[in-house]
């Protein structure tokens, strides 16, 4: 572990942790604007967060401590996340701590600690939330594991930043099969983000929200942590989505020019991302929540697919 | 069979009446008849080891012989008759198959029962070697007596007959069994006979009858 | 001197008892002499142990290791199972199912029934041995009936008409074996019936004759083992007479059936030459285990259920006997061994069970643990056990049965498997209910006598996790003996 | 006197516990003496035990012959680096177990505490026994002791006509499973009939013959361990025992299973071929798809988890076939990867299992209930169990740092490079095998969150919980022993590899390259650059959390108040308004109903007192035991028939068979 690793690793944290409210306001800037909206500040996501964290909180009277501690422990899984994904540089301190697998892992103790906080207060929006969440996160685990290892069996490991790496150095080719898995990710990528045809998350209507429904109880800071933390998240998909699909211009190596150059370079990818992103969503139409398993159920297929293309044309 | 001696003869008449006897039983149905025929069963059997202790000069083939006289033609008649009497118990029920059907069995099984015997006689130094096949069909008719018919006792003169079938067997096949055997044999004979006739009063006292189709509530397709 | 103490206690009982059976304090001499056998027995059996084989009474009788501790397993279990009907017919007595002239021939047919095992397991001439195994019937005939119901008679009446018919059948074996011996040994006195000298003889007695013996022999005796389709008479019989005798038919008489077939087959197989005495065994043994086991399934009657059980293990030895071999004729001694003082064990604590309980229909059994620890364990144990679920003995037996099973008659190994899968579950799951459960039936003042229950069950879990090593001896000589392929 | 060997100190450890257990039955009415002193007698042992076993993994194999069994065929036993780790299982496990034990049993709860310790410490007797028999007798012995004593553990509420039921249907299944095991021994002696392990080890099998033995095998351990179709015992079993036994039983006996499976596999039968492993993979893979997709729609806790027990076994045995499948195919790095990686799933989830098992046991004493619907809120009257519980449940749930997250990304990593076996359509099948691991893994996240979420949190959904108490402190003892194993476990994986690594050393002939990079670290596989550091990996998250919890603090501390909860503005909240386990179980039914059997019973709109009822049943059940059970009933019937009570008939039947017999020696 040398300092220019630590350095790339410090830097990428910040920037997750600063870029992601303002990807997610750009996100709803542009699909404001798709809409013929007028849209919301860029800087919306973040003075929403610094009011939250301003105000008294209010705790229901029978929250226990797990429910206190879930929002900080939701963020701290997020933050280790983006540290993991090599949105800058591939060479990071703690790459070698966690893999693909461990990633989708702390997103996964990310998820069971939002459900649990959410049934903690004994609420029916509470649980019913906790419930789709977890069924939702059920049938896009094992699509993004799949849409991983193909990445992986291309590469040969596991490890995302030598994922990156890999693909990143290869000679430009066609991958068919990373067609199919990317039509995958993005499914995944609405569902797990409470997106469009998966979820609304500008809505509190009580029979179709999942993602508000588990925040329901959350107030002050422990929401701020809590709509930080789902930031982020959209964030470190983006990120793992550029990994694995657009990985060029990321630094392959240690020198501080190289992390330079690919700071406008992410930035480029995020804002097509935000834009498409948004695009999705303004064409699609919010499906039932039954219609959800679907939705995720094709995503699989995708990746499956995908998986097999690769397994018969070897490429 | 011209110069066989007038002994052997005998015997083999014997032997022969011991065959037409079984298949009398077989067809008898009157209960009085049967203890009857039993008895010259007996007797017969008698006759033949007086003859086949005379012929070989075997000393203990007349202790047999006399055996057999009280045993098998007065004592158990006589036993079977008291019972008859005290138990009232005179005809048996028409048997299973019909005396046709039994006396068709009765023809095949004989058969079966010479063609066993061959390989038996073939090997016997006897002189009554060739009525062995005799005994194993007396055995078999015996056997067979028991499965058709539906009262007590004239299953148990089936069994007798049986037990006069292996008498006869052991008879011509070997000149009888060594002494003590042959004693315990019959002991075994009275005692099976008078336990019998425990059992038959028994029997009466609970289902007034001896009817065979009382015993048949022990059974497994109910 | 033993020896003849060994034939002359319970035959001096049986006069004893014939006179004072009915008495008060009978049970107790019953008891008395059957610890006086067993005595005998012990100190006979020490001195087979120290001195070798026995010849005795001008070669009438003999003792060798096949027959040595099937003696003293026949005397322990004697006495054993005196000591549990003494408080079981003293209750049946209070309860008035039998009077005391009915408990006078019963103590003295017990004695003569011990009597008539003892010759036919010691006695060396294939006659006597016929006598004894008919008197053994004639001796438990009246017992079967002793209570006098209806189903008693029907089941005396059956017992005494199929098994007199068999074994008239094992008489003109015996003549047959006779005929053949005569010719090698000389008609000259009692010598062409001694097993010991046939035995010596019997490559060259004539296959032909001997096969055909072998037919009535098997048949005759075969009916006493209760082997299907011969079987019939054995659960009626079982399930209806008294309760201690029902421990001895299933526990001794059936043993001391099954040895005069083995020593039956001996004689047949050395002389024959080919492997259809064995076949025939293996036949009967299989049919019998896989028709018991079926019909477990739909057994009522606890007594039943467990005479079919004794079906299915006398198939099972019988079987091994067929297969033959140093590894399966030890391991079906054995298992005689482990059946006999697992299946009476069984019995008293039925007998106690269905005392208590007032009726012998498993689904009026319930809850026994609550009612008595003792008899609840007891059943549950011995159920296990004969079940051949280790650590018990029966378990060791199967699993050698089963493992030469594999290697001789690799097809008959998978249906031996699921006979007894089956019969597994058709006992288990009859047992289980009446041992646990709730019951109405109140705890009960006076502790059954359930040391014999015990011991036995103890013996069998011994045997289970060691053979002491003259047993195993004894058991390898007389495997050796009956020898095989 | 000669130095203690580590067989000798597992062999006395053993017959201490059988000794423990027999001690029981001298005070048997005395709670203090046989429910207190002796378990935690017994816990002392498991501990020694466990110490030994560590002691031992590295040591060459030892074997010895007991003067006991047959005459012909004495008890040997044997320690090989398998044993050890699965001694080791035992003693970690059993030692929380019967800490907890022995707070948790009370007085006129069924068997007299004697009679519980004997039959509990007899079954850890014989499960240690089974461990190091090394002949098929000893072996057959101490697996149905094992059967026999958790079958009486089971009955323990014998008056109870459902456990009695399921009592009856595990020895059953049991007695079926041992009955292929002892075929599978016959096979495997391959001619030598020498029934010792040693003399199956050097039997040279026929393919054929190998094959059957294999297959054998797997159904007699598969039987045991509870794979599908012969896992309908298991939900039926373990929530009919007390809970330390249920704990006992799923989390070390079904590991007993895989034990089995692995001896014969690898050692007795030497060289499996590579498509054997096939058929556990499937098997397995179908197991844990199944038992998670059950233990989803489950409302009584101690059923959930037997379920649960079903995925992990699944998964388990998809590591064992895996590693066969690669083992047989040449690629012994991966195989020993595989193997590893089954190894330390069932480490796992002996400790997680049984946390979880004790803590529905805890939550049963305090409450009562069984039922997830009347439970609700537990998190406030019992802390300590709802915080261990927490830990077990997700651990089970496979998340980092906790150790079901390490086993899970272990056979993710052998799955994931399995394109090099030269079967290009098995190439093909074993990603899609990854995804259906994944899938499991997933929905176990979600069957956890019902766990915990339905019993701890929320309000109370009956009244009387409110009086429902903390566990004792020994129960909290057990309970901490088994969660700070879980969290060693996530967090040392490196050195536990390492140990495992001996046993793959020992069965494969290779081991994983060691990790070279650092203690910390685990990369089982270097060359492949995937590696994965919990501790760091914890300590970055919690470094996080507390950076975060401090600035928070520092720059952002307000007023907390309570109030009551928002709800929408809902105001008249009341417990029953939250999921049910039904309801939360709902999507899954919805999602994967094929998979049920579900009966509804849905209200017209006139009732005047609707009642909805959903029941779920094991489709299992109806399309394969009821037909067998009517099979044998049929087949008895017609043996019945045979016997109808005539005597001419039996008479019949003597005449026909001697005619027959007669005619046949013609």
């Amino acid at each position: 572990m040398n300092f220019s690793e630590l350095a790339t690793q410090v830097l990428e944290i910040l920037a997750a942790l600063a870029a992601a409210p303002l990807f997610l306001g750009w996100v709803n800037q542009c699909r404001a604007w798709l809409q013929n909206r007028s849209a919301p500040s860029l800087w919306l996501p973040y003075r929403s967060i610094r009011k939250l964290f301003y105000k008294d909180a209010v705790l229901a009277q029978n929250a226990s401590a797990l429910f206190r501690i879930a929002p900080y422990i939701v963020f701290g899984a997020m933050t280790v996340a983006a540290a993991i994904i090599p949105s800058m540089g591939t060479r990071m301190a703690l790459s070698p701590v966690a893999d693909a697998i461990a990633l989708v892992g702390l997103f996964a103790t990310a998820r069971m600690f939002i459900a649990l906080a959410a049934m903690d207060i004994g609420t029916a929006f509470g649980s019913l939330g906790a419930r789709r969440e977890m069924m939702v996160g059920f049938l896009a685990e094992p699509a993004l594991l799949i849409i991983i290892f193909l990445a992986s069996l291309l590469s040969a490991t596991t490890a995302l930043p030598a994922i990156s790496e890999y693909l990143a150095t290869q000679p430009l080719a066609l991958h068919p099969s990373l067609a199919f898995t990317a039509v995958a990710f993005t499914m995944v990528l609405l569902a797990e983000n409470a997106r469009i045809p998966i979820d609304n998350p500008a809505t509190h209507l009580e029979l179709t929200m999942i993602h508000e429904a588990l925040l329901l109880e959350y107030s002050a800071r422990h929401l701020a942590l809590m709509e930080w933390a789902a930031a982020l998240k959209l964030f470190n998909y983006a990120c793992i989505g550029f990994a694995l699909f657009v990985p060029w211009g990321v630094a392959t190596g240690n020198g501080p020019l190289q992390i330079l150059v690919s700071i406008p370079v992410l930035a480029l990818k995020l804002a097509l991302a935000g834009a498409g992103l948004a695009l999705i969503e303004t064409l699609s139409a919010k499906l039932r929540v039954f219609r959800a398993p679907e939705f995720l159920a094709t995503a699989f297929l995708f990746a499956v697919l995908g998986l097999l293309v690769h397994l018969l044309l070897g490429a | 069979m011209g110069n066989t001696p007038i002994d052997m003869q005998l015997l083999n008449a014997c032997a022969a009446l011991l065959l037409l006897l079984s298949f009398a039983m077989l067809s008898q149905r009157r209960v009085v008849s049967l203890v009857n025929l039993l008895a010259m069963q007996g007797a017969l059997l008698c006759i033949a080891t007086l003859l086949l202790a005379w012929r070989t000069g075997n000393n203990h083939l007349y202790f047999s012989a006399a055996l057999t006289l009280g045993l098998k033609v007065f004592l158990l008649p006589w036993l079977l008759h008291r019972l008859i009497r005290r138990l009232q118990v005179y005809w048996d029920t028409e048997p299973m198959l019909n005396i046709a059907g039994t006396m068709l069995v009765g023809l095949l099984i004989v058969v079966f029962a010479f063609g066993l015997a061959q390989p038996i006689s073939a090997l016997a130094s006897t002189a009554t070697r060739s009525a062995i096949g005799i005994a194993v069909a007396v055995i078999l008719l015996a056997f067979l007596m028991m499965i058709t018919r539906r009262k007590a006792l004239s299953q148990v003169v089936g069994f007798l007959s049986m037990e006069n079938g292996l008498f006869f067997g052991a008879m011509s096949a070997t000149y009888g069994m060594p002494m003590v055997v042959e004693l315990g044999v019959a002991l075994d004979i009275l005692v099976a006979m008078l336990v019998l006739g425990v059992f038959f009063f028994q029997i009466r006292e609970q289902f007034d009858s001896l009817d065979l189709h009382h015993l048949e509530r022990l059974r497994e397709d109910k | 001197m033993e020896f003849l103490l060994l034939l002359c206690v319970p035959a001096g009982g049986a006069i004893a008892l014939g006179v004072l059976g009915g008495r008060r304090r009978a049970p107790e001499l019953n008891v008395a002499f059957s610890l006086a056998t067993f005595i005998a027995a012990c100190v006979l059996t020490a001195r087979v142990v120290s001195e070798g084989n026995l010849l005795l009474f001008r070669e009438w009788f003999f003792i060798d290791p096949f027959n040595v501790f099937l003696v003293a397993l026949t005397a322990f279990v004697g006495l054993t199972t005196a000591l549990f009907s003494r408080p079981y017919m003293r209750i049946e007595m209070e309860h008035g199912r039998v009077t005391a002239r009915r408990l006078r021939l019963y103590h003295a047919m017990y004695q003569l029934f011990m009597l008539t095992m003892l010759v036919a397991l010691t006695t060396n001439n294939m006659g006597l041995l016929w006598v004894a195994m008919e008197a053994a019937t004639l001796s438990t005939v009246l017992l079967v009936t002793l209570y006098r119901t209806a189903a008693s008679l029907e089941a005396g009446w059956k017992y005494f008409i199929l098994c007199g018919v068999g074994i008239a059948q094992a008489l003109f074996g015996t003549i047959l074996l006779y005929f053949a011996a005569e010719k090698v040994l000389g008609a000259e006195g009692v010598t062409a019936l001694l097993w010991t000298h046939l035995n010596s003889v019997k490559g060259q007695l004539e296959p032909a004759v001997l096969g055909l013996a072998f037919v009535f022999l098997l048949v005759g005796y075969g009916t006493k083992v209760g082997l299907a389709p011969l079987h019939n008479w054995l659960p009626d019989a079982h399930a209806e007479g008294p309760t201690p005798i029902s421990a001895v038919l299933s526990g001794l008489l059936l043993n001391v059936a099954i040895y005069a077939v083995v020593r039956c087959k001996v004689l047949v197989e050395g002389s024959l030459q080919s492997s259809l005495p064995s076949q025939m065994l293996m036949g009967f043994g299989l049919v019998s285990v896989v028709l018991a086991a079926f019909l477990l399934w739909r057994q009522r009657d606890i007594k039943r259920l467990f005479a079919y059980s004794s079906i299915e293990h006398m198939g099972i030895i019988t079987f091994a006997f067929g297969m033959g071999g140093a590894v399966a004729n030890f391991a079906a001694l054995l298992h005689m061994t482990v059946h006999s003082l697992t299946k009476s064990a069984i019995f008293f604590t039925v007998g106690h069970a269905a005392q208590k309980t007032g009726s012998q229909l498993m689904d009026d059994i319930r809850g026994l643990v609550t009612i008595s620890p003792t008899i609840g364990w007891g059943l549950m144990l011995g159920t296990l056990a004969i079940l051949g679920l280790p650590p018990f003995g029966v378990f060791a037996s199967e699993f050698l049965i089963l493992t030469t099973a594999m290697k001789q008659q690799p097809w008959a190994a998978p249906i031996l498997l699921l006979a007894l899968g089956v019969a597994f579950a058709a006992i288990f799951r009859r047992v289980q209910p009446m041992v646990f459960g709730e019951t109405t039936a109140k705890r009960l003042p006076h502790p059954p006598a359930l040391l014999p229950v015990f011991a036995h069950l103890a013996i069998v879990l011994a045997l289970g996790v060691y053979v002491p090593p003259y047993l195993a001896d004894w058991y390898r000589a007389a495997a050796r003996l009956i020898g095989g392929p | 006197m000669t130095s203690i060997s580590p067989l000798t100190a597992c062999l006395a450890l053993i017959a201490l516990w059988g000794a423990i257990g027999l001690a029981g039955l001298l005070r048997p009415a005395s709670l203090r003496f046989a429910g207190r002193a002796l378990f935690l007698l017994g816990a002392l042992c498991g501990l020694s035990l466990a110490g030994v076993a560590v002691w031992s993994l590295g040591m060459p194999t030892e074997r010895l012959v007991l003067p006991l069994g047959l005459p012909d065929l004495p008890f040997h036993v044997r320690r090989d680096a398998l044993t050890s780790v699965f001694l080791f299982l035992l003693g970690m496990a059993s030692t929380g177990i019967s800490i907890f034990a022995a707070g948790y049993f009370r007085k006129g709860t069924g068997a007299s505490p004697g009679l519980l310790c004997l039959q509990y410490h007899l079954f850890l007797a014989s499960m240690g026994f089974v461990l190091l028999a090394d002949d098929a007798y000893g072996f057959m012995v101490a697996w149905e002791t094992m059967a026999l004593s958790s079958y009486f553990l089971v009955t323990t509420q014998h008056r109870v006509a459902e456990i009695r039921r399921a009592g009856f249907l595990y020895l059953l299944i049991a007695h079926l499973g041992a009955m292929a095991i002892l075929l599978c021994f016959g096979v495997l002696q391959g001619g030598s009939w020498q029934f010792t392990f040693d003399a199956m080890r050097s039997a040279q099998l026929q393919p054929a013959w190998a094959t059957i033995a294999f297959l054998l095998a797997l159904f007699g351990f598969g039987a045991k361990a509870g794979l599908v179709p012969l896992h309908v015992w298991l939900p039926e079993a373990h929530p009919a025992a007390p809970s330390p036994v249920s704990a006992l039983m799923s989390g070390v006996m079904l590991k007993m299973a895989v034990y089995g499976a692995l001896r014969v596999t690898f050692d007795l039968l030497g060289e499996p071929v590579w498509w054997w492993g096939l058929v556990p993979l499937g098997i397995g893979l179908f197991t844990a798809f199944y038992g998670v997709v059950f233990a989803a729609v489950q409302t009584d806790m101690k059923r959930l988890l037997a379920y649960s027990s079903i995925e992990n076994i699944g998964v388990a045995f998809v590591g064992v076939g895996l590693a066969v499948v690669f083992f047989g195919t040449g690629l012994k790095v991966l195989g020993a990867l595989a193997l590893v990686a089954a190894l330390y799933h069932c480490l796992n989830h002996a400790l997680m299992k049984s946390l979880l098992f004790l803590g529905t046991g805890a939550v049963l004493h305090a409450t009562g209930e069984r039922n997830l619907g009347k439970l609700g809120g537990l998190i406030h009257r019992m802390p300590w169990v709802a915080w261990l519980t927490l830990i077990g449940a997700l651990a089970i749930a496979g998340l980092p740092p906790l150790n079901g997250f390490v086993s899970e990304w272990l056979l993710l990593q052998a799955f994931l490079f399995a394109d090099d076996i030269p079967h290009s359509f098995i190439n093909m099948l074993i990603p899609m095998s990854a995804a259906l691991v994944v899938l499991s893994a997933a929905l176990a996240g979600y069957v956890m969150v019902k766990f915990f979420g339905i019993i701890f949190l929320g309000t109370p959904r009956e009244a009387s919980l409110s009086q429902a108490r903390d566990c004792g402190k020994l129960e909290r003892l057990g309970l901490l022993w088994l969660a700070c194993g879980c969290v060693a476990l996530g967090l040392l994986p490196a050195q536990v590899i390492a140990h495992l690594n001996l046993v793959a050393e020992e069965l494969l002939g290779t081991s994983l390259p060691s990790s070279t990079s650092s203690w910390w670290l685990l990369a089982p596989l270097p060359e492949r650059q995937a590696s994965y550091g919990p501790l760091v990996l914890l300590m970055a998250v919690a470094g996080v959390v507390a950076l975060t919890f401090l600035c928070v603090r520092l720059f952002y501390h307000r007023r907390e108040r309570r109030g009551p909860a928002w709800d929408c503005g809902f105001v008249r909240l009341d417990a029953r308004m939250q999921d049910t386990a039904e309801g939360f179980g709902q999507p899954i039914r919805h999602i994967f109903q094929p998979f049920f059997r579900i009966e509804r019973e849905l209200p017209t709109p006139f009732d005047r007192a609707p009642r909805y009822r959903v029941t779920v049943s094991d489709r299992i059940w109806r399309a394969l035991y009821e037909p067998i059970g009517s099979a044998v009933q049929w087949l008895a019937d017609v043996c019945a028939f045979l016997q109808q009570g005539r005597i001419a008939i039996y008479l019949l039947y003597s005449f026909v068979t001697l005619i027959v017999l007669l005619a046949v020696m013609l």
